[in-house]
């Protein structure tokens, strides 16, 4: 993890308030793994106070040019701000921080994406491509045209479910899973769930893996202060059960952490 | 005007000499390793830790941090260790640092205070103790100490026979009067006090009608409260004479300048680093600068430095009464 | 769910009804006039005067205002023509208001608030009176009568039987406990408490090392405060059965609604209108949409509509100790 | 007085850090006088929390489209932000407030500017010009291309003064006034002076034209949060023999005030 000076290389607007980001990043940033996120500073005139996380969507090399992605959504001021900033604008960032997926070597690895949280699967989806893993992707969005880097998705199996029917399954990307893992006679033995999205859509696929003692990791979302540890103000609660007497910390446990032990009632 | 050599930055706390009077405040970068790759700690005076209490503790439910206007809100709970804990982990640690070590205690009652500061004197560490008698986050007791002069004083006299380290108490602005508190601790042989802990406030989420907090309420910190602390920095030095550390919304050298100024002898950096964690070492170089460009050779010609113009100053009731008189003879009224 | 008709948005403070919750606070807007051409009084639920004292103040020496981050403090010391200009220029100006007129007055001690609270009452133009024993800026005896909860009582106690107007007890935020003072002034029959007055603060220029106000401690007002103002106000609405009136750091509608939501009856804006002189209008159709979002018909149905979820809450001692034993069972602590 | 919204016709850089902003007002905005400011909001997202007062340069008309100009210089926050405003963008205009220089028909105007201060002397010499009225227009500055405006100055009598005597007088504006006065014979009775610039040197012209009984206006400066009048904020200090018990409020009973009674060791 380091604090580096990166370059606006592109902060293009795909679909309505949705933007990919490209930043040049120097050679000190380390190789981040999928669910690993950055930590950016969106101004210097202290306006927002606090830095704010994203996910990195990919992470590129060619000809000793470093680069990562990122996929937002203008909700409120930082994001707004960061939509923004021109190509060539300096962007000061610290990462990359966090733990990411853990895809077991020998299972078959379920990518279920909600939205957004479409960035980090992509991710991973190409990190298993690469390494000649074989997966599935399952992704839901509100409509088609909110369906970001489907195209991109090579080494796996892809399906599509929309929320207005606009494109592939006309329902919740949680029917497809559960479709998914009964046609396609998975087990817990032989295959595991990585998942990102609505806090509301990860609740439910966690229940759905715990249910069948079936191995989920969900990437997570909440407020965070340092990114590093320090502040202590990303608790992550846990379910009774599971209670270990402390919070793990989303930034440096998290933020890709065993969904079916998170108590998601008390997720921010 | 402008003298080539370095400047004396040196500044003392008690017994306690620091390299410059730029502090880390405590809660902002735990014990110092979670950030060795983001601040050269070797530049700095030092750092006060994360709160420690004489049992782990786990802290409050989320959220814990809320973002408002120029400032936030927290509500931690001084998640930490426990004295056990920071014997284990946290000393190791300590003993590495490049920079004074100041580890901050809380404690339930006095009794506890009274283990934690015979544990840390013990644990051969620590340069001196922060006393934190004023943290709004864990309960009514964490701020009852700092908020009341007289268990203030209770405090204050049970640990001081305890160590030979310096003490310094940190004070809550959640008070009608803060130097009353301050000249409490003073008479009880506090080597100092540090001011402001955060001041209590709270944010509201309109679309779903729920405090954003999950203890609903919790300390603000950061540039909003910044002319709040400057005040009650100011209203402490005029009421003691040991050393004021100031802290609050400091974002810029220039602020840590005008804490100086109004007579702090340090300073301590808080919620301003998450988004800048070199602000530390620029406070430094902005302090030295500014030493250089006053023609002066050390930062003590800076602490205190504020000149309070002739006709300008506090009003007090006589001055009002006069303004008032003289009105009175003219009936040419204004709103 | 959306209701097409308006929503009530009639509020009662004591015996004073108003149009809706929206009010301007004491010193923004003077008596009305002032701003006759940038606000339409007729929207709003009416206007609290710049506060009256017996004789003319010529007010503070200059500076009197300075920007700060987020904020804005203030040392004007109540520049106003007094009873006798208060007769002479403002009564006419005050008749002609077409909102509620709320005459904010101030005393040096219990005489001078009994003659105002009797002159105004003659006046025959006020509503209510907004009693402000929380100004900051005029002395030692501005803030005395809020800071001490028996001053409150000697006060409200002497003028309340002079008046049948509804008498609204402006606080100071400066204090340990606010609820002990509103508690005093609603035991001594007090129709409602406003707050928060300033949070007192002050502002150094490092480039000339003077205080940049002249009376160098002024009030700070403006978005910086919200968090705090709201605190306070949520801790009064608990402690007291009488209407609360919330103000401090108001710039949207959004924040109005907090103020609400925490169970305040009406709200004043403040400092932000100098930017923005509309936000008064804009509060009432913002209040006036989310009511009929919320798919009900009066505003009622959003004073004090916050929830605090099952688990969360302000901690307590027992609370605290609990996680703490918890904690204790396992060791494996954190920072 | 009335709250406008106006639109940047241009916002151009005339020398390092000053700027000629040029906005178009609604036919609502009454016709100021020299003298006279408006007070703008320069951001709506509440940072700078305060509106900015600036002086007109000017007021113009044409075929029914009226037009003020604005001369300011970035000094800190919301003149950085308003330099940064675009051809175009719209902006939130209260004004025009305060009073203005008040010109005696039958005497000689000497206008004394000091650096930007030029702004409302320039408005105030077009102003002369267009009643046919002679005057004298003194004008001091750091350096040569901070001489702004000065081709502006038709139907008056112009000198210049330079700190650096990179153009016309090498020295003080104020030594120009002291020449002026004494060679052109004027008298109380038949000159006045009209000035604006740093407070330091409206304090030397105040003295000047107080010792020798001149009717002497100057354009003041210093804070103001809502520049009409009711927050009191605003106060003028005048010198003890001129106390009237009260504050005169700069922003309705100035900017433009009698130099020769003012406090200028209390002002800001
Ligand atoms: C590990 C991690 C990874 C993330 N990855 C991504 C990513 O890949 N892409 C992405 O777009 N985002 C991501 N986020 C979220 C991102 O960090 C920001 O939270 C998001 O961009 C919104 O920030 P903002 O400043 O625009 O909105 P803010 O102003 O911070 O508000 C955040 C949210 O809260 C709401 N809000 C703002 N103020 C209040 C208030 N007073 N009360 C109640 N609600 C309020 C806003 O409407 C918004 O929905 C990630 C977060 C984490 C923790
Ligand atoms: C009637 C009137 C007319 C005016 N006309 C003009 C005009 O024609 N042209 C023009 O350029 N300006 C004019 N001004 C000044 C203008 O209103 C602004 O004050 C100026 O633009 C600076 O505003 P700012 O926000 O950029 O700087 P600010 O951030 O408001 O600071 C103002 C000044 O104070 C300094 N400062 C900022 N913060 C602090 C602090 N914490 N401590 C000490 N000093 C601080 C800044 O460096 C700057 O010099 C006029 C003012 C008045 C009252
Ligand atoms: C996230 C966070 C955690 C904090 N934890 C502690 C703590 O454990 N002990 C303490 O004495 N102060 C704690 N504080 C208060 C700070 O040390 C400091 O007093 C306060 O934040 C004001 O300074 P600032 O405005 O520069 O942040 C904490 C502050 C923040 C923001
Ligand atoms: C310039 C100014 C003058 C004020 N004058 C008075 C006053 O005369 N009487 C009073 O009770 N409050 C006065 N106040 C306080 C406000 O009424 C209000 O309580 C405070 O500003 C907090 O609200 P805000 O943050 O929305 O401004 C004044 C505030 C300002 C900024
Ligand atoms: S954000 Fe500070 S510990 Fe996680
Ligand atoms: S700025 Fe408000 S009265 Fe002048």
């Amino acid at each position: 993890m380091k604090q580096v000076a990166c370059t606006v290389v592109e902060n293009r607007e795909l679909t309505k308030g949705n933007f990919l980001l490209t930043l040049r990043v120097p050679r000190q940033f380390s190789k981040p793994e999928p669910g690993q996120f950055v930590h950016l500073r969106l101004s210097t005139d202290g306006e927002p106070l606090l830095r704010r996380p994203y996910s990195l969507e990919g992470y590129f090399e060619r000809r000793g040019i470093r680069a990562i992605r990122i996929y937002y959504s203008v909700v409120g001021r930082g994001s707004r701000i960061l939509s923004g900033h021109p190509k060539g604008r300096e962007l000061d960032l610290i990462g990359p921080l966090g733990v990411g997926f853990k895809p077991a070597r020998r299972k078959t690895a379920i990518l279920v994406a909600g939205g957004r949280g479409v960035a980090p699967l992509l991710f991973l989806s190409r990190r298993l491509t690469e390494k000649k893993r074989p997966h599935v992707f399952l992704f839901g969005a509100r409509s088609k045209n909110e369906l970001y880097g489907v195209r991109e998705v090579k080494g796996g199996r892809l399906h599509l479910a929309s929320d207005d029917g606009s494109v592939g399954y006309h329902g919740s990307v949680l029917d497809l899973l559960e479709r998914e893992w009964s046609e396609s006679g998975h087990t817990p033995a032989t295959a595991e769930i990585f998942t990102c999205g609505p806090h509301g859509l990860l609740h439910a696929i966690a229940d759905f893996a715990r249910e069948r003692g079936i191995r989920c990791e969900a990437s997570l979302e909440g407020p965070m202060a340092c990114a590093v540890g320090a502040c202590r103000g990303c608790p992550i609660p846990l379910r009774p059960e599971h209670d270990q007497g402390r919070y793990p910390a989303m930034c440096v446990e998290g933020p890709v952490y065993d969904a079916t032990v998170v108590d998601w009632e008390r997720l921010p | 005007m402008t003298p080539a050599t370095k400047p004396d930055l040196r500044v003392s706390i008690g017994s306690l000499e620091l390299r410059n009077p730029i502090l880390v405040a405590s809660g902002i970068i735990g014990f110092g390793k979670e950030y060795e790759h983001l601040v050269n700690l070797e530049r700095i005076g030092g750092i006060v830790t994360k709160t420690v209490t004489l049992r782990p503790r786990a802290g409050n439910p989320p959220p814990r941090v809320v973002e408002t206007v120029a400032g936030m809100l927290n509500s931690i709970g001084i998640e930490n260790p426990g004295l056990p804990g920071y014997f284990e982990q946290k000393v190791p640690i300590l003993r590495e640092l490049p920079c004074a070590r100041i580890v901050s205690v809380e404690g339930e009652d006095v009794g506890e205070f009274e283990e934690l500061v015979r544990g840390v004197d013990r644990s051969g560490v620590a340069d001196a103790i922060e006393v934190n008698i004023s943290c709004p986050n864990v309960g009514p007791h964490g701020m009852r100490y700092s908020t009341d002069a007289g268990m203030a004083r209770e405090v204050m006299t049970a640990i001081r026979p305890l160590t030979k380290l310096p003490l310094i108490a940190k004070l809550t602005p959640n008070v009608t009067r803060i130097a009353e508190i301050a000249e409490a601790c003073a008479g009880c042989g506090a080597d100092a006090v540090s001011l402001v802990n955060t001041f209590v406030g709270m944010a509201v989420d309109s679309r779903n009608r729920k405090p954003i907090l999950g203890t609903v309420l919790g300390g603000l910190s950061g540039p909003a409260i910044k002319p709040l602390a400057l005040a009650k920095a100011w209203e402490t030095v005029q009421a003691v004479d040991i050393p004021v550390v100031g802290m609050g919304g400091i974002a810029k050298a220039a602020d840590a300048l005008e804490f100086l100024l109004v007579g702090c002898t340090a300073v301590e950096i808080g919620t301003a680093m998450f988004a800048d964690p070199g602000l530390p070492e620029a406070c430094v170089t902005g302090i030295s600068d500014y030493v250089r460009a006053m023609g002066e050779h050390s930062v003590d010609a800076v602490i205190g430095a504020m000149e309070v113009p002739a006709g300008r100053g506090p009003i007090r009731a006589g001055k009002a009464r006069r303004d008032a008189a003289r009105a009175a003879r003219n009936k040419g009224g204004t709103t």
